[in-house]
């Protein structure tokens, strides 16, 4: 018996936690893993939901197969994302959000 | 996996535009090949359409493209490429073809960044094509979409003096109407428990919208009576399409009026009026309305234009507001002259808007009073200016004449002695023709430039395609008729059909 | 309240404190660290949800890839790019945004019936529908990655010609 | 016979010169003279091809086919035969204008439509090239586009014929819902013809029936009849808004009272055309629609009163403005909108005469008058066209004396213009004393006829006074008033200055002699009983005799009728020449009512302008008013929208502060609403949508 209740609150909260990262750190690379925390709630529940569903059963596969899908999509926004940071630093001399104002009008 | 000839004319037509993007100095001559080459295709499925196949759409092609997957124990939405055609769209498919290898022709010597603009006019032909194809609402919303953007970069790029302005209006006009229509269609598809979006059995669809309750029937025709009258356009949301049309170039004029406009018409007879029978029957004194006023409208503001454009695009609303009628009529005559006038209209107009360039290359203005006596310097395009007035305003032996015939006909039928409202209008309409015929072909020559030319032979072979369609369906209407009528919104109201009329009574 | 429920709740108690403690760890190195142990215990979900595959996955590409790969850029940048954050930064706002946002999340899972994880989904079920009825999701993915390559191989190489920073005008 | 209507447009589309519209209309000629002799041998009309035009689903279908019947036979035999002398006759008089492949090929259009719609073998197909009858006059009176007069008359003559041509659509609307799809007229005019050549076209429905709108419900012309007056019973409203209807058509096209301003305008065209427009082809349709419909007019007392008043003032009316007018052309002009006048009133009074003695009497003596009249009207413009052609002018009072110039004008004119006045041995005499002792009967059944008829015989006075002032002004006297030479009228047609006026070629004379001809002959075909065969329920008549087709009936009215006309007829004769005869020219006492009724007659009633203010004030004006509303209304409304929008977005812009964390706020912030909003109020909204 596995509590699916249970699961899905606590990545509600993991998944709450990221956005308060999202929200308040100003650095790129905590952007970054915040980002990558969400990523990690919505794979577990992908996962969650795929053993939640009864028996051998079409659905069960299709999420964990999604699942793996999505660990190499986070995959490879965290290689993107370092890439920019890198950029970012190379260009402004920063990695502080909070200096990259380009997307105000 | 069985390919149908649609999906060849769909990859035709996007990699044809493809090619021309990046053709760059030899762009009209891929353009060309292109649009004839689309034009081939669809002739031979003119050929090879089945006169006797009324209950179905022909060359079928279906395809699961994803499936949203429902609880467990409800069946799922699917996506779909569904594609196919009936008499209905067939003739639009033609007359899309037909005026896309026309405007290339015309716009033969075109300067201003040439594959750019071919490749921009034949993405609109394209996605023209997937609209009247398309038989899942998603994959007709995303080719309706696909065929508004060119147009807003071909106004707003290649346009004349006021084209951000016009672009932009265009743009949020169509744009607003865009979303409510798909807002309506995906509440359609929602609220009917549809197994998946798309709509290749319009009897099963019917039997899905039938337990939607009327309240929300009405919301639901309203929203894609909106959606699809603006792009009609239908009076009063029809302020986008003057400016559209004067600021656009020749060609974007052209198919806009030609061909954009028949979208709005072809949705409401493909999706609005058969899928949502309460709702048409509550709202049918509403599109009456809207209709008269069109046609009221239309006629009498094109007789206070002085600039040729606008009378042209005036009088499209005139047209168009009969087409609606004939639509809201929903009898198996007025759709048929529906379809049959937004057939001629796409010609007729197409044609006038191409004098209306012309004139303007040759004399530099538009201006009605200011130009007269154009006969004298410009025989062949006074010429062309007649014949396209004559066959706006009905002209016997060309193709409006049966279309309107029919639409005043039905209009009769329905409603009797209303049809007194457009009949007058009709006059109106004929006025302003004559009357600018009068002032701009007759007289003394006044206000032509020394250096003014008669038709250079691009523009004129343009319209010939024009002229000759247009006079042969004119004498010969049962070649298309015969077609139109063969469709599932008719089909089972032949005799031996089945009895019973899903679509028309 | 069964030994499975225990784990479970020891187990998400442990993926809250460790995403928390790496986002208000003070030094960077700290933060990936605890970064590491926040992906090894959903590494340990997964196993426990017999996600076997999913969970191997999860210590390959989370715990190893995605950690060093922080760790080095980290190395690149060669500065102490931890910033303080000043107290003043985090405003009440975004505080409480985060906790409606977790308790509407945690009233939506509140109705969620519990149940029995099915065992039997081994690496050959997975696979099998992977490359046949879900082969376009990784035929895509295969396509972003690719594209996501090349782009990063761009942004590095973009630099070459722009300006040099302003160096020296970090605290 | 469909194939020489191909024909003839095939010549059209090639042609260059007038030889071959000479040759392709002289082949139509004798092709009607064919077809004319066998429907006298046999009397009744036939199919000959068809095929269904476009059809639905539900059977309804349009066809298209000829139909030879009498009537249509009698009038190919005036379009072609006006339209190969006026064919002829262009060759000299357009001689030395531009655009003659254009003339010939509009001529020749105009013709073939014309003679299609003799043909036509139902109303839609009569409707399809009546209206492109209308547009090949449109081309024609403006053919000299380079006056803006003649453009202005091309434009009034469209617009005004169209205005009929639209009550002519909702007539045939009415009946084709009355008649359940079956509206074919000659069904009715020949009752006992029944569906022949019913396997043409695989045997559907049309191709019995007459080709016509068919429903699968009723598709037998043999029980048309019946039928039809069964309609009428249950909803006599609605026929006789549909026989109204038709007539507004016909009104149109013939230029009667309300709508008849157009056609002294016309005379702006080439007087060839005009001719052909007044003699057999436009003009003449509108009342060849009326004959063969007259049954359906006459379903209903009113609207026959109507048709009998509207000629009856019509026929008077448009007499007096022919006294004044100075134009040569225009008298003419004038007199044609009389005599169609006479000829609507015929066909009113034929169907009420029918209702009374309880047979259908037939309009013969209306197509009669309209054969009569179709040559001595041709020639009447041919002259005065020979005339303009050598004076190079059209002003009456420009003219005099020409007798002695030009002799075979002067007398094939007065042939043309005795016929017309009623003088008997003319052929006007018969054909018009045919019509009022028809109207006379009419009278006698409905007493509302009687001042129609007391109009209809003061127009026969006036008829000889405008045609006798129009003779007597040109050809008599010893004095030519023209100054020679004096500048050519400015576009008239194949004007040269007049230095020495002389006949002109037998090109131009050749035909002038053969209508006189005709115009003479033409009164006595009736005693043939094969010509009567074409014109059912015709009489011929003199003074009081009346042959029957086996012998002679007497009547006393009839001679007092005959007398009454003739007596007016010569006193409108002796009167012209007391006025104007031998030179003299009537002026206008200073003093007294004459003068201003001739300024009221000049302006034509001041119609004419009346209808241009209503169009300038009245339409342009709702015109404007709609450009106005949808400037600053509509559009206004709509830019109204955008400052709002572009207000709250100015506003709006201020949150935008570029801080990555602020952006994801308002996500997150979008987010828990939107989950809320699924969580706490959704579940209660599906109720009110049915479910969803």
């Amino acid at each position: 018996m596995i509590p699916f209740d249970d699961i899905l609150a606590g990545s509600g909260i993991l998944f709450a936690v990221g956005t308060f990262g999202v929200l308040t750190r100003r650095n790129f690379i905590l952007l970054l893993i915040s980002v990558e925390i969400i990523m990690n709630t919505a794979i577990l529940n992908f996962i969650a939901f795929s053993a939640y569903a009864p028996g051998p059963s079409i659905l069960g596969v299709t999420g964990q197969a999604v699942a793996v899908v999505l660990v190499g999509l986070a995959a490879t926004e965290v290689a993107v994302g370092l890439a920019i940071v890198l950029a970012l630093n190379r260009v402004r001399g920063s990695v502080d959000v909070a200096k990259a104002m380009d997307l105000k009008l | 996996m069985e390919i149908s000839p649609l999906t060849i004319l769909l990859v035709l037509a996007f990699g044809g535009t493809a090619l021309t993007f990046v053709a760059g100095r030899s762009a009209r001559f891929v353009a060309l090949g292109t649009a004839i080459a689309t034009l081939v295709v669809t002739l031979g499925l003119l050929a090879m359409f089945s006169l006797s196949e009324l209950l179905s759409y022909q060359f079928l092609q279906v395809n699961t493209w994803f499936t949203f997957m429902g609880a467990p124990g409800s069946p799922g939405l699917s996506i779909d490429y569904a594609v196919g055609i009936d008499g209905i769209s067939l003739p639009f498919l033609l007359l899309s073809a037909v005026i896309t290898v026309a405007t290339v022709i015309y716009h033969w010597g075109e300067e201003k960044n040439p594959a750019g603009f071919f490749g921009l006019l034949l993405l609109t032909n394209a996605g023209l094509l997937g609209v009247f194809v398309s038989l899942d609402i998603l994959l007709f919303f995303v080719f309706w979409e696909v065929v508004l953007i060119p147009m807003f970069f071909l106004i707003g790029h290649w346009g004349g003096p006021r084209r951000q302005y016009a672009a932009l209006k265009f743009f949020v006009y169509t744009h607003v109407a865009s979303v409510v229509m798909l807002v309506s269609l995906l509440a359609m598809v929602f609220l009917g428990h549809w197994p998946s979006f798309d709509f290749t059995d319009m009897t099963a669809v019917q039997g899905y919208n039938a337990s939607i309750p009327e309240v929300a029937q009405v919301f639901l025709f309203g929203g894609l009576l909106f959606g699809f009258g603006v792009k009609l356009p239908m009076v009063p949301f029809h302020t986008w399409l003057p400016d559209a049309h004067v600021e656009a170039p020749t060609g974007g004029s052209v198919f806009l009026a030609a061909l954009l406009l028949k979208m709005g018409g072809y949705g409401l007879i493909r999706l609005a009026f058969p899928l949502l029978s309460l709702g048409r029957e509550a709202l049918t004194p509403l599109v009456f309305f809207f209709a008269f006023l069109s046609i009221v409208w239309g006629a009498y503001l094109s007789l206070s234009q002085r600039d040729l454009k606008r009378l042209v695009a005036y009088s499209s609303i005139n047209h168009m507001g009969v087409v609606l009628l004939a639509i809201g009529l929903w009898t198996q005559l007025g759709v048929m002259a529906a379809v049959l006038l937004m057939f001629a209209h796409g010609l007729v107009s197409g044609l006038l808007f191409m004098i209306s360039g012309s004139v303007h290359h040759s004399f530099g203005t538009r201006d009605i009073p200011s130009v007269g006596g154009m006969t004298s310097r410009t025989p062949i395009l006074s010429t062309m200016l007649m014949v396209g007035s004559l066959a706006s305003l009905g002209l016997p032996a060309l193709v409006s004449f049966p279309a309107e015939f029919s639409a005043f006909l039905a209009t009769w039928e329905s409603l009797r002695y209303l049809v007194f409202l457009p009949l007058m209008a009709l006059v109106v309409t004929a006025a302003f023709y004559i009357w600018m015929m009068q002032r701009l072909s007759f007289g003394p020559p006044h206000g032509i430039p020394a250096d003014a030319k008669d038709l250079p032979l691009p523009e004129m072979m343009g319209m010939v395609i024009l002229v000759a369609l247009i006079v042969l369906y004119g004498i010969l209407p049962f070649l298309l008729v015969h077609i139109i009528t063969v469709s599932p919104i008719f089909g089972a109201c032949y005799p031996g059909g089945g009895g019973v009329c899903p679509g028309l009574p | 309240m069964t030994p499975e429920t225990l784990l479970m709740a020891v187990l998400l108690g442990i993926a809250v404190v460790t995403a928390l403690l790496a986002l208000l760890a003070r030094e960077v190195v700290h933060t990936i660290i605890w970064i590491g142990g926040f992906f090894v215990t959903l590494s340990a979900i997964y196993f426990v949800l017999y996600a076997a595959f999913l969970g191997v996955l999860q210590l390959a590409v989370y715990a190893g890839a995605v950690t060093i790969l922080l760790l080095f850029a980290v190395m690149v940048i060669k500065k102490r790019i931890f910033v303080r954050e000043a107290g003043a930064g985090v405003g009440p706002v975004p505080i409480l945004l985060a906790l409606a946002l977790g308790a509407v999340l945690v009233a939506l899972a509140a109705g969620v019936p519990g149940g029995t994880a099915y065992s039997a989904y081994d690496v050959t079920a997975l696979s099998a529908n992977l490359f046949t009825r879900n082969g376009a999701w990784l035929l895509l993915l295969g396509l972003v990655m690719l594209s996501a390559l090349a782009g990063s191989i761009h942004l590095a190489r973009e630099m070459r010609g722009a300006p040099s920073p302003p160096r020296g005008g970090v605290p | 016979m469909a194939f020489v209507l191909i024909g003839l447009l095939g010549t059209r589309l090639k042609n260059g010169g007038g030889l071959w519209a000479v040759v392709a209309e002289g082949l139509a000629l004798v092709w009607g003279l064919y077809v004319a002799l066998s429907e006298m041998g046999a009397p009744l009309p036939y199919h000959d091809v068809s095929f269904v035009w476009f059809g639905l689903p539900n059977g309804t279908n349009f066809a298209m086919g000829t139909l030879v019947s009498p009537l249509g036979a009698l009038m190919l035999l005036v379009v072609n035969g006006v339209g190969l002398l006026v064919v002829v006759y262009s060759l000299e008089y357009m001689g030395h204008e531009e655009g003659l492949p254009r003339y010939y090929a509009e001529l020749m259009l105009f013709l073939t439509a014309m003679n299609a719609l003799v043909l036509a073998d139902n109303y839609l197909e009569f409707v399809l090239f009546w209206e492109l009858v209308g547009v090949c006059s449109y081309l024609l009176i403006g053919f000299f586009w380079k006056k803006p007069e003649a453009a202005a008359a091309a434009k009034k003559a469209f617009l005004v014929t169209r205005v009929g041509d639209v009550m002519f659509f909702i007539g045939i609307f009415v009946f084709f819902t009355a008649f359940a799809g079956v509206v074919d007229p000659h069904a009715v005019l020949y009752p006992g013809t029944s569906c022949p050549g019913a396997s043409v076209g695989g045997g559907l429905p049309w191709a019995c029936a007459g080709f016509t709108f068919t429903t699968p419900n009723a598709n037998s012309a043999t029980t048309f009849l019946p039928a039809g007056i069964v309609a009428q019973n249950a909803n006599p409203w609605l026929m006789g808004f549909g026989g109204v209807m038709i007539l507004g058509g016909a009104v149109g096209k013939s230029a009667q009272f309300p709508l008849h301003p157009w056609l002294p305008d016309a005379m702006e065209g080439p007087t060839t055309v005009s001719a052909l427009i007044h003699a057999a082809t436009m003009v003449a349709a509108g009342i060849y629609l009326l004959a063969i419909t007259a049954i359906f007019l006459g379903f209903t007392e009113i609207t026959s009163l109507i048709i009998l008043a509207i000629g009856g003032f019509t026929s008077f009316f448009a007499g007096t403005m022919g006294v004044v007018a100075p134009d040569i052309k225009r008298v003419i002009a004038y007199s044609t909108i009389s005599q169609l006048g006479y000829m609507a009133m015929a066909v009113g009074a034929s169907s009420l005469v029918s209702d009374v003695s309880g047979t259908f009497v037939g309009p013969g003596a209306a197509m009669f008058h309209l054969f009569t009249h179709a040559f001595f009207k041709a020639l009447l413009f041919l002259a005065a066209g020979s005339v303009i052609h050598v004076v190079g002018t059209q002003d009456l009072f420009k003219m005099g004396g020409l007798r002695k110039y030009m002799p075979v004008t002067a007398t094939t004119m007065l042939v043309g213009a005795l016929a017309l006045s009623g003088i008997p041995p003319f052929s006007g005499f018969f054909s018009k004393d045919d019509l009022l002792g028809l109207t006379y009967a009419a009278a006698q059944a409905d007493a509302v006829a009687w001042p129609f008829f007391a109009l209809a015989l003061l127009a026969v006075f006036l008829t000889a006074l405008y045609i006798f002032r129009l003779v007597f002004l040109a050809f008599s006297g010893d004095r030519y008033r023209g100054a020679p030479p004096s500048a050519p009228h400015p576009g008239a047609a194949g004007t040269h200055p007049p230095t020495d006026p002389h006949e002109p070629s037998w090109i131009m004379r050749g035909p002038l002699v053969i209508l006189a001809a005709l115009s003479v002959a033409a009164g006595f075909l009736p005693l043939l009983p094969a010509f009567r065969g074409l014109l059912p329920g015709l009489s011929w008549g003199l003074f009081g005799f009346t042959y029957t087709g086996s012998g002679w009936i007497f009547s006393t009215p009839d001679l007092v009728i005959s007398a009454i006309s003739l007596g007016l007829a010569l006193l409108g004769l002796t009167t012209a020449w007391r006025l104007w005869g031998n030179g003299r020219v009537y002026a206008l006492p200073a003093a007294g009512p004459l003068p201003r009724i001739h300024g009221v007659l000049l302006h034509r009633y001041y119609i004419d302008d009346a209808y241009d203010a209503f169009g300038r004030s009245v339409i342009l004006g709702i015109a404007r008013g709609f450009a106005w509303i949808d400037r600053y209304v509509i559009d206004g409304t709509i830019h109204g929208f955008e400052e709002v929008f572009s207000g709250i977005s100015t506003r709006g812009r201020k949150l935008q502060t570029g801080l990555v964390s602020n952006y994801a706020s308002w996500v997150i912030l979008g987010l828990v609403v939107l989950v809320a909003f699924f969580l706490f109020v959704v579940p209660h909204l599906s109720g009110i949508l049915g479910g969803g």
